[in-house]
């Protein structure tokens, strides 16, 4: 945004420069930039419109100066600038001549209200100038809004600019823009089939809707074939529908996945009822805040990778406080389950509570960087950013894990240490750190976690509280003590929740997997992934 | 045995005064109490109206106390914990013999303390926007009732943006579900079709929003103009429009106005991708006025921390906590009865530039203001209700709630005078 | 195999071609077995042979995926669980003694001895003076009259091992399935035991799974040899020992 | 035969605090109605219906330890069974509001009014008759946990694998409860009660007698659980918990043991439940978070389980400290009370009364007595046996 911004400036000084613009024409143009400043945002509609009617290229950063609330007016004058902040003051640019004012208090200017009626007629309206841009993807994003914005006085420009563009994929977006466009228009039969026609081939909800219109208000062969075009796309949605719930399923899986893994060692393979686990996801959550804090004053042209620094530090945080908690409590209370589950809730207060007093009981803002920001659009499905980078980063995650506990001479002793302490010990492991190590393990892990769940949710003292339950449902579910179990079930259990959740809704989808759960433990008392056979005794 | 309890009794209570006193030995004061929740799942939003209530009796007692005494701030932590505001709204009324108590944020917890103010006869200030259908005589709501935030704000985007079809999302309790009937009462009354209106329940603290916004996304491509009405509360708002920027839903094509959120909530998010979404409130931050630029000093300035936002509720204390010293002052007295007398009819300024008063049915009347969300986090005022809108005890969209009215000034003294029967306590037409 | 119905009815256990197998490992395979009333039968086998497995067949524990376990004839263990089991008259003492250790040893015989056991005869249960006698008789016999209200979580290795056989003689079972009544007992415990077995053995059908030899000398009963889940050999203690399968398999080389 | 069955449970020291606390029950009413207010023994009011809170707390934690303490049932889910007894009663309350609702609706409660609901939905019907809601107080508890255990136990779901299931279970009622379809006041759940049983529940007579009532039923209901952990079902109880699949072999139906208690316990934390409701006058889904029933596990373990007395000395300590601490360190009684549970599971595994009576043990023994008799020793290890 802030290079367009810079370039915008830059054209705005060039064009002044050369002076291209005829006084007269240039003393118009002022006055109806600065008459932006007077009336009200019912008004101001009307001169957004003239502006945009002038064609002239310089209204374009007055409109996106506008729409993004930087347009500011002094108070003295009445004069509309183009206002940067820069540290405390702004610097102001005049629209016209490009010269650049610094160091103008907040209290001499006053900003250009605006609101979404605005903001929306802008950007539908300067599409049409993005429309003649040089850069491809800005004549592509041009040609998508006018597509979703159907505006009948569009269509001169969408055929201008069809009989030069040269990118085919801008080419069927004007296409499409242009089928709506006909559809709705009093075109000639023909023309409106083979509308019909590429609106098929378009598909989603949009074409949907202009199809349907068209399919209410004309008759014969229009009628049948917006008809028979109707029925083929709600097919296709009816598909994309169900693949994309597979997908919300496995992303909801994913942070099922994220949430309890830390918990599946933990609980899992050292049978400490481990209450503080949603505890330790906060802190990673919290680390993340602290990180991209320092971050910022630090490097902020890092802030993008702020969370590839996070995670390291967020592993180190909650592990460390995870080996304290080992070393301090949970060593006294082995072979006494349930109590560990007393004292990791009462630790769990504590820690909530500390985070509360030191970071404040409200939330945090942690922001996505660019990279996890948005969604991809794929044929008919629309696929977030940060899920994807979830569901692949929760992934990764278990197979480091898998890797470390089933491949690496440490992960060989956590699991000698589990099975059989005394046989362990008298091989010469050193049990005592073996156990603080791998708590720590768990709890960094749950830590990690915290900096990915930062990146969809709440930072708040409450944060693990809300995942704490789950996280035992998964575990359990899948089947104590084994990480396949904690991964196919949080799988499952994402999908079951979403495949309910359209029927029964979020709440009853939440209550009948939970009924699930209870009668699942019926059917095999052991969880999904039992070990069978003698040994289990 | 007994002893032992009443021993335990007077130790609690000796104990109590002891650490208060300390503040003020040998010097009467005038009790207030503090009912926020410190810990728990409300914390997150009470802590602060604890912050301002400590902040606005210091400032009184620098401007010399309250009828020649300091007050004094009883704090306890009811702990989100329901049965426990009950608890703790006892011992505050029977134990530390508070004047009026300031607190309470959800609607269980003040239907949890109601029954206590009533036996005990004294005085609760409710400053949260909240479903209505209540009037008690112990009890002064300062914060929104349904038609002074829900209903301008939908005229607004029905008449400024030209909405057309309307999601009406909210989480799964009594606020939403009485705003929504409301509002679906509301909307059809202005010739909105049914299939136009889609009505979606989420539990507390639902996090994850992926099939909803779709379906909202969804709902919104039909090709009406399309807004969502979201009553989601505290803590499912930041994945929720966390979901929404990420699904690209833009307030430029589907707004989306709430009432639950405000500075406070926004502070945990970046606001960058929610630009143009609304909250209506009646008051914001970025309001402008002397009174309000002077509050939001004196805030920075008793929390020592430039960037602590204010918000609705905080001004609702303001106001609420005024009115009480006023009230006081005109009945001379702290003595409950005198000041629920003396509170109908009080007028003091409020924090955009005019004056809230309260009215016979112990709600205020207030502006209306409707903000599009910034990319700083605060609310840029794209509307404002020309004049003062009267807080509405029982709306008039509700079949057997439009019938009532409340007034407790004598001779009615009634908070639910049923207007067909002439009868007080709501009965019925039989 | 052995088949013909009188012998089937009269037989106290009887098991025939039995299989189990966990996770493709064949625990038992092709078992089959036949106690009469009255006798004790000695079992050994090497590690992993199925003796244990074979108790948690008989005692309902375990299901065995083919093959029919009878008990006097006509009841069908495999259709049982434990509970019915034992109340049908099989009583059990566990490889590792299991005593209800926050008990006194005094309870734990009051809990073993024979009675209804539904929830509310135990509730309203009032202890008789036959009850009271057996008790000490029991106690008596396995030598703990003099520990009866200390906890048997006080009790020694060996006393526990007694305590539990004492229960199951309280539970006065028709049939005992033993399970190394003497792992861990010194040589003067171990002799006791063997004696108390045989009288045992004069009221009580009893099988005994033990590996030590001499223990087993001492029973002097016919034995059962097991490997790999089937029957390697019956007889005389001599007579086993002397077979060419079984010094293959256990006595070693 | 009930009658001997009950005196077996007055026993040693149990009769003493069953006593005790019934005594407490004439007691503080007397004084609260009786004494004036400056009298040095007048219990105030607002100590009658914060103890009379505590009481029912300490019956759902002892009811908690009869599955707990001496089944070896950990129980995740027993908020559960006290909430659902105390929607029992709060729908009676309910019903008692008749016309004085704020809308004047004589069947409707208030929630439904404002909803649009037009008429009673099924499972409302009988609630206004004050003997149907006491038995619904017993029954829905107690057929959930017959339903619940009757699978569970069947199944032979154990240790942890029993304790989150039934975990699940009280989350699936949060869940549900929190609906507004389901009819039972959603998220406010039931308040605004007015009287019970024809007395108003303003009037401190009224709490004086619910004081009472929660202190009989506390000392009624420590007697049964003594006598049942006292009798030879007692015996059983323990050793299903010490050696379950021993007490199979013996010929003991484990499954029936656990389901007869663990209904037993479900019932009498029903009626905790439905004394509680009308002492603090709300009942709201907050009752079954899964939080809350993880906080009876800890009143039982800090008071020390297994000992039926020490649960109520432990749900009393905690609460009261938590009383104290929320009033007097506002922004920090969280560091405290999480402290203690750390301390007490890590110092004191046995819990107050435990360590306590661990502690006179020891001080006995350090005296140069002479030697116990056998029956003595056996006596004495009998009491700690419990602990």
């Amino acid at each position: 945004m802030t290079v367009l911004r810079a370039l915008l400036v830059c054209l705005v000084t060039l064009l002044a420069s050369y002076s291209t613009i005829p006084a007269a024409m240039a003393d118009d143009l002022k006055d109806a930039i600065n008459a932006l400043a007077e009336g009200s945002l019912k008004d101001r509609e009307a001169k957004v419109d003239a502006l945009l009617e002038t064609g002239d290229d310089t209204v374009v950063p007055v409109l996106t100066y506008l729409a993004e609330g930087d347009l500011y007016f002094r108070k003295s004058d009445k004069q509309v600038f183009l206002a940067d902040k820069t540290g405390r003051t702004f610097s102001l640019t005049d629209p016209i001549s490009g010269d650049v004012i610094p160091d103008i208090s907040k209290r001499d200017i006053k900003k250009v209200r605006v609101n979404n009626n605005l903001r929306r007629q802008i950007r539908d309206g300067l599409s049409l100038f993005a429309l003649n841009s040089r850069d491809s993807a800005k004549r592509l994003a041009a040609a998508e809004t006018i597509y979703k914005a159907q505006d009948a006085s569009a269509l001169p420009a969408i055929e201008a600019r069809l009989a030069k563009e040269q990118d085919a994929q801008v080419i069927a977006f004007l296409q499409e823009a242009r089928a709506g466009l006909t559809l709705t228009s009093d075109a000639p039969e023909e023309a409106k089939l083979s509308a019909i026609e590429i609106l098929r081939d378009k598909g989603g909800r949009q074409a949907l809707s202009i199809l349907n219109e068209a399919a209410e208000t004309s008759e014969g062969a229009v009628k049948d074939a917006a008809s028979r075009a109707i029925v083929a796309i709600e097919r296709m949605l009816a598909i994309w529908n169900g693949v994309q719930n597979i997908w919300y399923g496995l992303s909801l899986g994913s942070v099922l996945l994220l949430a309890s893994i830390g918990l599946a060692i933990t609980f899992g393979v050292m049978g400490v009822i481990n209450m503080a686990h949603g505890e330790m996801v906060m802190l990673g959550a919290y680390t993340t805040f602290a990180v991209q804090q320092a971050v910022q004053t630090a490097a902020p042209g890092l802030i993008d990778y702020s969370l590839l620094f996070a995670i390291p530090a967020a592993f180190l945080v909650a592990g460390a406080i995870g080996f304290v908690l080992e070393r301090g409590i949970i060593r006294f209370l082995y072979g006494r389950p349930l109590e560990t589950l007393l004292a990791t809730w009462g630790v769990s207060l504590i820690l909530q509570q500390a985070v509360r007093t030191i970071f404040g009981p409200t939330n945090q803002e942690v922001s996505n960087p660019g990279w996890m920001s948005g969604a991809v659009e794929l044929a008919g499905l629309s696929l977030t950013w940060n899920r994807i980078w979830i569901f692949f980063f929760a992934l990764a995650m278990f197979g480091l894990l898998f890797a470390l506990l089933k491949r690496t001479p440490m992960g060989l002793q956590m699991r000698a240490v589990t099975q059989n302490r005394n046989m362990a010990s008298s091989l010469g492991v050193k049990t005592p750190w073996v156990d603080a190590f791998t708590f720590a393990l768990g709890s960094g892990i749950a830590g990690i976690a915290g900096v990915a769940l930062s990146q969809i949710g709440n930072v708040s003292p409450n944060l693990g509280q809300s995942y704490i339950i789950d996280s035992f449902m998964v575990v359990v579910f899948g089947g104590v003590g084994n990480l396949w179990g904690t991964l196919i079930g949080a799988l499952t259990l994402g999908v079951a929740n979403k495949f309910l959740e359209p029927f029964a809704g979020a709440v009853l989808g939440k209550i009948l997997v939970l009924v699930f759960i209870i009668l699942f433990i019926q059917k095999r008392p052991r969880g999904l992934f039992a070990l069978k056979g003698r040994a289990v005794e | 045995m007994s002893s032992r309890i009443s021993h335990f009794a007077a130790a609690l209570a000796l104990t109590t005064s002891l650490i208060s006193a300390s503040a003020a030995f040998a010097e009467e004061t005038i009790k207030v109490g503090v009912l926020h929740s410190l810990s728990g799942t409300m914390a997150i939003s009470e802590t602060t109206l604890k912050d301002a209530m400590l902040m606005l009796i210091e400032e009184q007692n620098e401007k010399g106390g309250l009828l020649g005494k300091k007050l004094e701030p009883v704090v306890v932590d009811p702990a989100s914990d329901w049965p426990l505001f009950a608890e703790k709204a006892r011992e505050l009324i029977d134990v530390n013999d508070v004047s009026a108590v300031f607190g309470c944020w959800t609607s269980v917890s003040r239907k949890s303390v109601l029954p206590v103010f009533e036996e005990l006869n004294s005085i609760l200030f409710y400053p949260v926007q909240y479903e209505g259908e209540e009037s008690q005589r112990n009890v002064f709501y300062t914060g929104a009732a349904p038609n002074q935030q829900a209903i301008p704000a939908v005229d607004y985007l029905m008449e400024q943006e030209g909405v057309e079809r309307w999601v009406l999302a909210g989480t799964d309790y009594v606020y939403p579900r009485t705003t929504n009937k409301i509002l679906e009462a509301y909307l059809k009354a202005k010739g909105v079709a049914a299939e136009d209106i889609m009505i979606n329940y989420t539990p507390f603290g639902h996090s994850d929003w992926q099939t909803i916004v779709s379906d909202i996304k969804a709902f919104g491509e039909a090709g009406k103009k399309t807004a969502v009405v979201s009553t989601v509360n505290g803590d499912a708002n930041v994945p929720f429009y966390k979901e929404l920027a990420n699904q690209g839903i833009k307030a430029e094509d589907i707004p989306v106005v709430a009432f639950s959120v405000g500075e406070e909530e926004l502070a945990g998010l970046d606001t960058e991708p929610l630009v143009g979404h609304l909250a209506a409130w009646n008051y914001f931050q970025s309001v402008d006025s002397d009174a309000n630029y002077e509050f939001i000093d004196a805030w920075h300035a008793f929390t020592k921390d430039e960037n602590r936002v204010t918000n609705d509720p905080m001004e609702a204390h303001y106001i609420g906590f005024n009115m009480w010293v006023k009230a006081v002052e005109k009945a001379g007295s702290t003595d409950p009865d005198a000041v629920i007398d003396a509170l109908p009819g009080i007028s003091v300024p409020n924090l955009s530039g005019g004056y809230s008063a309260m009215m016979p049915n112990h709600h205020i009347t207030k502006p209306v203001l409707i903000g599009e969300i910034q990319d700083d986090g605060q609310f840029d005022i794209v509307y404002e209700t020309p004049g003062l809108v009267p807080g509405d005890a029982w709306s008039d969209y509700l079949p057997d709630s439009a019938k009532l009215i409340s007034d407790w000034r004598a001779p009615l003294s009634c908070g639910n005078f049923n207007t067909e029967t002439n009868e007080c306590g709501g009965k019925g037409a039989e | 195999m052995i088949d013909s119905n009188t012998q089937v009815t009269s037989t106290l256990l009887y098991l025939d071609d039995v299989s189990v197998s966990f996770d493709g490992f064949k625990a038992i395979n092709g078992l089959s077995l036949a106690i009469e009333p009255g006798e004790m039968r000695a079992i050994i086998g090497p590690n992993g042979a199925g003796k244990t497995t074979m108790m948690d067949i008989i005692t309902g524990k375990t299901r065995p995926d083919t093959g029919d376990v009878l008990f006097e004839g006509q009841m069908d263990l495999t259709q049982h669980d434990e509970t019915e089991i034992a109340q049908a008259g099989i009583g059990r003492k566990f490889q590792k003694p299991t005593v209800f250790e926050s008990q006194t040893v005094r309870e734990n015989l009051e809990l073993a001895l024979s009675g209804n056991r539904g929830v509310w005869a135990s509730l309203f249960y009032r202890e008789s003076e036959a009850d009271a006698a057996r008790i000490e008789e029991i106690l008596q016999t396995v030598r703990l009259q003099q520990r009866a209200n200390e906890l048997a979580s006080d009790l020694s290795h060996g006393q526990k091992q007694w305590l539990e056989i004492g229960m199951l003689l309280a539970q006065d079972p028709k049939l005992l399935l033993v399970d190394e009544p003497v792992a861990g007992m010194t040589d003067a415990e171990t002799v006791e035991t063997a004696k108390l077995l045989r009288e045992i053995s004069k009221t009580h059908s009893v099988i005994v799974v033990e590996h030590d030899m001499g223990f087993i000398r001492d029973l002097d009963v016919k034995v059962t040899v097991l490997a790999e889940g089937s029957v390697l050999a019956e007889g005389s203690l001599d007579h086993v020992s002397a077979h060419p399968d079984v010094i293959e398999s256990y006595l070693g080389r | 035969m009930i009658s001997a069955f009950l005196f077996r449970g007055l026993a040693g020291r149990i009769a003493w605090v069953a006593a005790f606390i019934a005594l407490l029950g004439i007691l503080v009413p007397l004084s609260n109605l009786m004494l004036p207010s400056d009298h040095a023994l007048y219990v105030p009011d607002y100590i009658v219906s914060l103890f009379g809170k505590y009481l029912t707390y300490a019956l759902l934690a002892m009811a908690l330890d009869l599955v707990w303490g001496y089944c070896g049932i950990l129980s995740l889910g027993h908020g559960a069974f006290f909430a659902l007894g105390g929607y029992a009663m709060g729908m009676y309350l309910m019903r008692q509001i008749g016309s004085r609702g704020v809308y004047g609706d004589p069947i409707l409660p208030d929630f439904m009014v404002f909803l649009n609901w037009k008429e009673l939905p099924w499972y409302w019907y009988g609630f206004d008759q004050f003997w149907f809601a006491a038995i619904m107080v017993l029954a829905i508890p107690g057929l959930l946990a017959f339903v619940f255990g009757w699978f569970a136990f069947r199944s032979r779901v154990t240790g942890v694998y029993l304790s989150i299931i039934t975990q699940a279970m009280t989350y699936a009622l949060l869940l549900a409860f929190f609906r507004n379809d389901m009819g039972f006041g959603g998220n406010n759940g039931l308040t605004d009660f007015k009287d019970i049983l024809g007395y108003t529940l303003q009037n401190p007579a009224t709490r004086a007698g619910l004081f009472a009532a929660a202190a009989f039923a506390l000392s009624l209901a420590l007697v049964i659980s003594s006598a049942i952990v006292r009798s030879k079902f007692g015996k059983v109880l323990l050793a299903t918990r010490d050696a379950e699949s021993r007490a199979r072999f013996l010929g003991y139906r484990v499954e029936h043991v656990k389901l007869f208690v663990f209904t037993l316990s479900a019932m009498m934390a029903g009626i905790a439940g439905a004394l509680y409701v009308p002492l603090v006058g709300i009942i709201n889904p907050g009752e079954f978070a899964p939080a809350n029933s993880i906080e009876v596990v800890i009143w039982a373990a800090v008071g020390g389980r297994g000992t039926l007395i020490g649960p109520i000395i432990g749900a009393i300590t905690v609460n009261l400290g938590k009383s104290w601490f929320t009033a007097q360190f506002p922004e920090y009684w969280l560091f405290v009370l999480g402290g203690l549970f750390v301390a007490v599971t890590v110092f004191m595994p046995k819990g107050m009364l435990g360590t306590l009576s661990s502690f006179s043990d020891k001080v006995k023994s350090l005296k140069p007595a002479p030697k116990p008799s056998q029956t003595e020793a056996g006596e004495m290890r009998k009491e700690g046996e419990a602990s």
